[in-house]
């Protein structure tokens, strides 16, 4: 199975699924179910015979036309293995939501689309191609979105993620332009360390940006992935998003670096060894941290707050990555991973919340655990890891990441670091307390109950698996350094159960086993001890009063208000910018209507006097 | 002279259909600019002492200079088109006067 | 020398009335405006050596342009009426 | 077969059709389908009228250019006529009249034999808009085409009486010959711009196209904005080639002209609430990026440019005023949800609007790339960062429209669309992925298009 | 004030276009053009094709274009093609105005003027000669100046004349259509026959002998052709004259 081939099949698939669509929504579901695991253990299967040494040929080229040529690198690998993973995982929600769809059988279509889109994405080596399959991405996903809550929040997609596909289209304009050809290693290569590689890297950020949701290109992000269909939005978050980290891996570690960042600001820097591109992107990902964690912090929708925890991750990612070295590297590379398969988890618990409750704000549910709780269970690994609270597979990269921060003296960056490490704790566990604890509200009591168990698969595969990352990354850090000597990267020293960081040695087997004895004992407490009693609503008094309604009594809604009043005046810089230039355009526009269009002749008369005249007064 | 006649014309014309904001008046206009744009094209061909392009009797051609036929005839074909655009813009300006009441475009009010 | 002279006094006299025919205030002075000034290129093409212009611009674009216009003034005044 | 017969025919038919009204627009629909079936028995040909050879006498110039754009006018004629041939009866004669017309412009290779074809059509043009009953825009495009035109033939004569011929090619020929440098042929280009301009609606010339194109109807709508300006940009595009030498001041303000044109049409579509103004602001801006694209020598992708752009626009200014009319205005807001009753229109429109903005897969998608990578490799780096901004506003307000076709929270207005219109809009949908997807044909005969319409195209 | 500056700017712009094309080395002084540079001197010597030295009127036979009328001869042989497209515009705004000033009954329009019975007699002879002398200017048309468009231009204006001297006069319309149909299709037919029917023929190719240049039947085809143009032309008008004296009948 050839990549190309792997691609076609997927897109025949696609179809099919839009076929079988037509002719029963839910079957039409269950042929992505099909396609996601088939593509899958197909990439799997490529990374097994790689890693193995094959000789087999899997970038031969026999039906697409001449310019599409693929090459199966480890870079690709790592990333195609993960996002098909995550594809695979979430299309076991399909069949459960597609009913509710306005078109279910396009959106199977596009399901499997884009992740035919992102296949080529990640083995292409041709930079059209890349360009081709990146705009086939944006556009499935851009025909998804809107079949869940809002129009607006569709546009907004397209509009940053077309700016991101015309940056990376620019940028290959100009690696052609020197190298003399599409390829991508070449092109990137040809510009590496000239001028000309100055703007590349700035366009390929701009690309990287857009796509990871990334400060100040990151207002689409928190829309779209709060108003996606449910099954989409752990796609979007966990998949597609990821994207972004590939071009940013392109920009900044395949490209050399232009401008030493002495030259730029002098001595009044901390970062003698970064250079001014890397430390601009540094800084702007530490921004991209606060931002996310702060806006988080102020969301009632669940989702929404994961989207903005996507984006305050998306920052993490880009101060590794641009930080770069054996262990930032790594540690991005890690975060990738750990961050997919944690907001994949909890986008999925959401989703699975209010597929029965048909709401995901915090301020309309409460008390979920009741009937879910292996809901439950899944959203809180997946919030610990994304919190970076061992045993988890977030811990383990956010270890790596402050590791490289502190050891290079990045003293800006490091507040950032840990300001959005607290800031999680701080929201993460509001949707938690919000829906799953508390009082069980009596408009959602009889809806609620146990998901079906193929949606639970999946939730479960991925705790799992946010464990087993966790509490064993070696096997993966192992793939990461293969990765990594691809890119010119030293390796990163791990042993067979340590990381050695540079300032110090971290045995995460040993550190997992020491929470599992912890939350044992706990456990062990908690069943031991006398329990406490249920009580009802109603069978409660507040502050000396009784309750006489079924209302909701929620603690977690503006639970952080004090926090919020200090910066809430500024929230919407960002958000105000762009809604200011779109009406800078529109005056714009109503302006040359104006002038231009009115129904007497003598503008136009008007217009060819002074034309005529300018030509000829440039004449005199 | 009659060539500067008639660029001033096309001018006029030019002046007329940028200050005029009635039908007519911008018909009127438009003609002028045709009058003039004709006579400037028949200037271009007109030769000092040339005499006109038809032969007549007792005329050998050889050694008569004519003046140049060509715009003549373009001028022929441009005066014909002139009067189609202009009695198609009468019968417009009928149907304008026949909808609003009135040739003053600022009385009509934006559509 | 004569015909210079002559050439003069139809060019500023055409200029003139197409200054009248655009800016006076009446519509049917300015289409009459218009109609001798047509008649002033035609001598104007006889100036210059176009006879078969001439006569046409004399036909057409001074009579027929001319009823047109009249026909579209008379209409409209009774329409007006 | 001769191409003269393509206009020939049609001015016959029209003569004759005066004394037969009731069957004029069988007359229309059967004599615009045999120009469509003739044209493939035309041979690539210069065809001498009256016997006199060129300059002398008046050519045809039928090359590849000028076929693909009589294939192109012809097609999207006789579709026009087919679907409006029933309401609009008693402009058969007219539309046979413009059909001649628009051949004539597109074979003609006399400069003010163009101008002749030029009024033609144009006044075809006039009488196609008085069915909007607008009298007062169709009298400010009359005006404004009519000076435009009057514009055109000033600079021409400027031209006769500098270099003494009227033919294309010997026009060109003596440019290049004669030695002068390019100030002497400023102005007169500079007035033949702008007569062209008016028509092919360049922004500061353009004011007749919101009166006419926002109160369109199915039949002047997709004839003024996708036949007459297929047919004015491929002109425009043959004298921009072959004849005009843009250089100094003059290039300077035609840019000028052109950047702003792209610039402000995008951001006035951007800022309209109606379909049909989104509709019409969009093509400004598409006719501005046809002619910057012959302006920068890429000839053979500008046809597919105006190709791609006239079938859409075709299928767009279709649907767009067929709905209108029974829905009773044009505002977004009352389209909301308009496909999701008629889904094979839908999918058509998206299909075609798609291709517009440029989505891998679509036909538009490929002649933009190419246009972008050919300038690029040509050492323009401006043009490519401009025509991707435009790409970008154009593709958000496509995309709000599209979405706010699909998408309604309230009821989906109903609206029928007949079978023919149906069948025409899938086709041309079907076409544009084909051929975006089946690139090779295009990519291989788009060189030589370009090679063919510079050296040969005007019988040099 | 905005009239005013307008005006400013025409004439700074007037005296720009006369600057710079004086400044043009290009563009010849008035009454300094040279033909010879031109295409129009083949015209002129009728050397397009061939050359036939020394044209003599009333002598030299069988030139490649037969008008003694230089004008006509591009008009209605070197360049028919421009007229038969200038034909067309004529033919499709009378189309225009019928369309846009027609309607089923039409009455007259009311002009408050009645003529009286002398008027209307004398008018009635007065039709005869101008319709006369239009024809014959038409059928000269190759001779002398004129030719189709002043003959039919007069032609309606006879027709414009009785209008006038009668209140109640109405045009056949029928009949008007049928000419102008007839003339026009003629005319296209007649450029046909050149291509279809003359082996190696080409669209308005003139077919007939060109006789001696200088007498009334020669030149070919020009004369029928001016003659056609002329009956076009003239019926065309008389019909845009009806329209506009006409209105809908209430």
């Amino acid at each position: 199975m050839t990549v190309e081939l792997l691609i076609i099949l997927t897109l025949v698939l696609g179809l099919v699924s839009y076929f079988m669509g037509r002719f029963n929504k839910v079957y039409g579901a269950v042929v992505t179910i099909i396609a996601s695991m088939f593509v899958f253990i197909s990439v799997g299967y490529m990374a097994n015979d790689i890693l193995d040494g094959s000789t087999f040929n899997y970038n031969a080229v026999k039906y697409l036309p001449v310019f599409a040529t693929f090459t199966v690198s480890y870079l690709g690998i790592f990333f195609a293995i993960l996002v098909t993973f995550v594809f695979a995982m979430v299309s076991f929600f399909n069949p459960f939501f597609v009913e509710k769809y306005k078109y279910p059988a396009v959106y199977n279509m596009l399901y499997i689309f884009s992740l035919a889109g992102v296949l080529g994405v990640f083995f292409t080596d041709n930079l059209m191609v890349l360009f081709f399959f990146f705009e086939f991405v944006v556009w499935s996903g851009l025909f998804i979105i809107p079949l869940g809550k809002s129009k607006k929040a569709a546009v907004s997609y397209y509009a940053f993620s077309t700016a991101g596909s015309f940056a990376l289209l620019y940028a290959i304009f100009i690696m052609r332009d020197v190298a003399g050809t599409y390829n991508l290693y070449a092109g990137l290569a040809s510009v590496s360390g000239t001028t000309q590689g100055t703007y590349v890297m700035i366009l390929l950020s701009i690309s990287a940006f857009s796509k990871l949701g990334a400060f100040p290109l990151h207002t689409w992000l928190p829309a779209a992935h709060g108003n996606a269909p449910h099954p989409f939005s752990p796609v979007l978050s966990g998949a597609l998003v990821k994207l972004g980290a590939f071009v940013a891996i392109l920009a900044l570690v395949k490209l050399a670096p232009v401008g030493d960042l002495q030259s730029v600001f002098g001595s009044y820097t901390d970062a003698t060894f970064l250079y001014a591109s890397q430390y601009a992107v540094a800084i702007l990902g530490a921004m991209t941290i606060v931002f996310g964690t702060l806006m988080a912090i102020r969301q009632d929708d669940a989702k929404k707050l994961l989207a903005y925890s996507s984006v305050s991750n998306g920052g993490y990612i880009l101060v590794a990555l641009s930080i770069g070295g054996s262990v930032g590297l790594a540690g991005g590379l890690y975060h990738i991973i750990a961050h997919a398969l944690a907001s994949a988890a909890a986008f999925l618990a959401i989703g699975a919340v209010s597929r029965v409750t048909g709401t995901s704000k915090m301020s309309e549910l409460g008390g979920m655990i009741h009937k879910m709780p292996i809901t439950y269970m899944v959203y809180l690994i997946a919030i610990i890891s994304m919190a970076g609270i061992p045993p988890m597979g977030g811990f383990i990269s956010k270890w790596l990441i402050f590791q490289a921060v502190i050891d290079n003296g990045l003293i800006l960056i490091a507040v950032a670091v840990f300001f959005g490490s607290i800031g999680s704790f701080l929201y993460v566990f509001r949707p938690l307390a919000a829906l799953f604890l508390g009082q069980e509200l009596p408009q959602h009591k009889d809806k609620a109950k146990i998901p079906p168990f193929f949606m639970l698969l999946p939730m479960i595969i991925l705790s799992l698996l946010i464990v087993y990352t966790g509490v064993f990354p070696n096997y993966i850090l192992g793939f990461i350094n293969d990765v990594m000597a691809e890119l010119g990267v030293d390796a990163l020293v791990i042993g067979k159960y340590t990381i050695q960081g540079p300032n110090g040695v971290l045995h995460p087997t040993l550190v997992a086993s020491v929470f599992g004895v912890g939350v044992l004992i706990a456990f062990i407490i908690f069943i031991v001890l006398k329990k406490s009693r249920k009580v009802g609503l109603m069978d409660t008094y507040t502050a000396g009063n009784f309750i006489y309604t079924e209302e909701l009594m929620h603690y977690s809604l503006d639970f952080y208000a004090p926090i919020e009043r200090l910066y809430e005046k500024y929230i919407n810089i960002t958000e105000d910018f762009y809604k200011k230039l779109e009406n800078k355009v529109v005056d714009f526009g109503r302006m040359v209507k104006y002038f231009f269009f009115t129904n007497k002749p003598e503008v136009t008369v008007f217009w060819i006097v002074v034309i005529i005249g300018f030509l000829l007064w440039g004449d005199l | 002279m009659l060539q500067y006649a008639a660029i001033a014309m096309l001018m006029l014309g030019l002046y007329g259909l940028l200050t005029q904001r009635n039908v007519i008046k911008i018909i009127v206009s438009l003609n002028i600019f045709e009058i003039g744009l004709n006579l400037f094209i028949i200037s271009v061909g007109y030769v000092d002492d040339g005499i006109a392009p038809i032969l007549t009797s007792n005329f050998n051609n050889n050694g008569l200079i004519f003046v140049d036929p060509l715009p003549s005839a373009l001028v022929l074909t441009a005066i014909v088109i002139g009067v189609g655009t202009t009695a198609l813009a009468l019968a417009l300006a009928n149907n304008i006067y026949q909808k609003y009441g009135t040739f003053e475009i600022d009385e009509m009010g934006e559509e | 020398m004569l015909v210079n002279i002559l050439e003069i006094v139809v060019s500023v006299l055409m200029l003139v009335l197409a200054f009248f025919a655009i800016n006076s205030k009446s519509l049917i002075k300015s289409v009459m405006f218009l109609s001798s000034l047509s008649m002033l290129a035609v001598v104007g093409f006889v100036l210059m050596k176009a006879p078969d212009v001439a006569v046409t611009e004399a036909v057409i674009g001074s009579g027929l342009v001319t009823t047109l216009f009249v026909f579209t003034l008379l209409s409209a005044r009774k329409v007006g009426n | 077969m001769s191409a003269i017969l393509l206009i020939a025919v049609p001015l016959l038919t029209a003569f004759v059709s005066i004394l037969f009204k009731k069957y004029s627009h069988y007359m229309l629909i059967a004599v615009s389908f045999l120009s469509v079936f003739a044209l493939g028995y035309m041979d690539l040909e210069t065809i001498t009228i009256g016997g006199f050879d060129a300059p002398f006498g008046i050519v045809l110039i039928l090359d590849n250019y000028s076929l693909i754009g009589l294939y192109l006018v012809n097609i999207l004629f006789f579709i026009v006529a087919v679907l409006n041939c029933k309401e609009y009866k008693k402009l058969s004669s007219i539309l046979l009249v413009s059909l001649a017309g628009l051949n004539g412009l597109l074979l003609t290779g006399d400069l003010f034999n163009l101008f002749v074809f030029l009024e033609v059509a144009g006044i075809a043009a006039y009488l196609i808009t008085t069915t909007n009953k607008k009298p007062l825009a169709t009298f400010n495009y009359l005006v404004q085409g009519t000076l435009g035109s009057s514009l055109y033939l000033l600079g021409l004569i400027l031209l006769y009486a500098m270099f003494g011929t009227l033919n294309m090619s010997d026009m060109a020929r003596e440019i290049g010959t004669s030695g002068y440098g390019a100030g002497v042929t400023a102005l007169p280009f500079l007035l033949m711009f702008i007569g062209f301009g008016v028509e092919a609606k360049l922004l500061p010339f353009n004011s007749w196209a919101k009166g006419i194109l926002a109160s369109s109807n199915s039949l002047s709508g997709p004839m003024i904005a996708s036949v007459y300006a297929a047919a004015i940009s491929l002109v425009f595009g043959r004298l921009l080639t072959n004849v005009f030498v843009i250089e100094g001041t003059l290039l300077t303000i035609v840019m000028g002209i052109l950047v702003f044109s792209l610039v402000a049409g995008e951001a006035m579509a951007f800022s309209s609430k109606k379909v049909k103004e989104i509709l019409l602001y969009s093509s400004v801006s598409q006719a501005a990026l046809v002619v910057l694209v012959f302006m920068t020598g890429f000839a053979g992708w500008a046809v597919y440019l105006i190709i791609g752009n006239a079938t859409a626009k075709l299928v767009l200014f279709l649907v767009t005023n067929i709905a209108a009319k029974q829905l009773g205005d044009d505002e977004v807001d009352t389209f909301k949800g308009l496909f999701t009753n008629n889904k094979v229109v839908g999918l058509a429109f998206t299909a075609v609007t798609l291709s517009v903005v440029g989505l891998p897969f679509f036909f538009g998608f490929v002649t933009k790339m190419n246009i972008l990578e050919n300038m690029f490799l040509s050492g323009a780096y401006v043009w490519p960062a401009l025509i991707l901004i435009t790409s970008f506003i154009e593709g958000i307000y496509f995309i709000r429209l599209l979405l706010n076709l699909w998408h309604t929270d309230g009821d989906s207005p109903e609206v029928k669309f007949d079978f023919v219109l149906k069948y025409v809009v899938v086709v041309i949908a079907v076409l544009t992925m084909i051929f975006g997807v089946y690139t090779k044909p295009v990519q291989d005969s788009a060189d030589d298009l370009v090679v063919y319409s510079i050296t040969e195209g005007g019988n040099f | 004030m905005k009239n005013f500056l307008a005006f400013v700017a025409v004439l700074v712009l007037g005296f720009l276009i006369i600057t710079s094309l004086n400044n043009n080395e290009a563009f010849p002084n008035y009454g300094e053009a040279d033909i010879s540079e031109r295409v129009s001197q083949a015209y002129i010597d009728r050397s397009a094709t061939e050359n036939p030295g020394d044209i003599t009127f009333g002598e030299t036979t069988d030139l490649e274009s037969g008008p003694a009328n230089i004008v006509t001869a591009i008009v209605a042989d070197y360049r028919s093609f421009d007229t038969l497209g200038e034909v067309t515009v004529l033919f499709i705004s009378s189309l225009g105005v019928a369309l846009l000033l027609g309607g089923v009954n039409r009455k007259r329009i009311d002009l408050d003027f009645h003529p009286n019975f002398m008027l209307r007699v004398g008018s009635r002879a007065l039709f005869g000669i101008i319709l006369m002398t239009g024809v014959y200017v038409a059928i000269h048309g190759h001779l002398t100046p004129g030719g189709g468009f002043p003959g039919g231009a007069m032609i309606a204006s006879s027709m414009l004349l009785l209008y006038l001297a009668d209140d109640e006069f109405r045009v056949k319309i029928k009949g008007f259509k049928m000419l102008e149909s007839v003339a026009g299709s003629l005319y296209v037919l007649i450029g046909l026959t050149g291509l279809l029917l003359i082996s190696g023929g080409f669209f308005l190719e003139n077919f007939l002998d060109n006789g001696v240049i200088g007498n009334l039947f020669s030149a070919g085809i020009v004369p029928i052709v001016y003659v056609l143009i002329g009956l076009k032309v003239g019926s065309e008008i008389s019909g845009i004259i009806d329209n506009f004296l006409t209105e809908e009948a209430v």
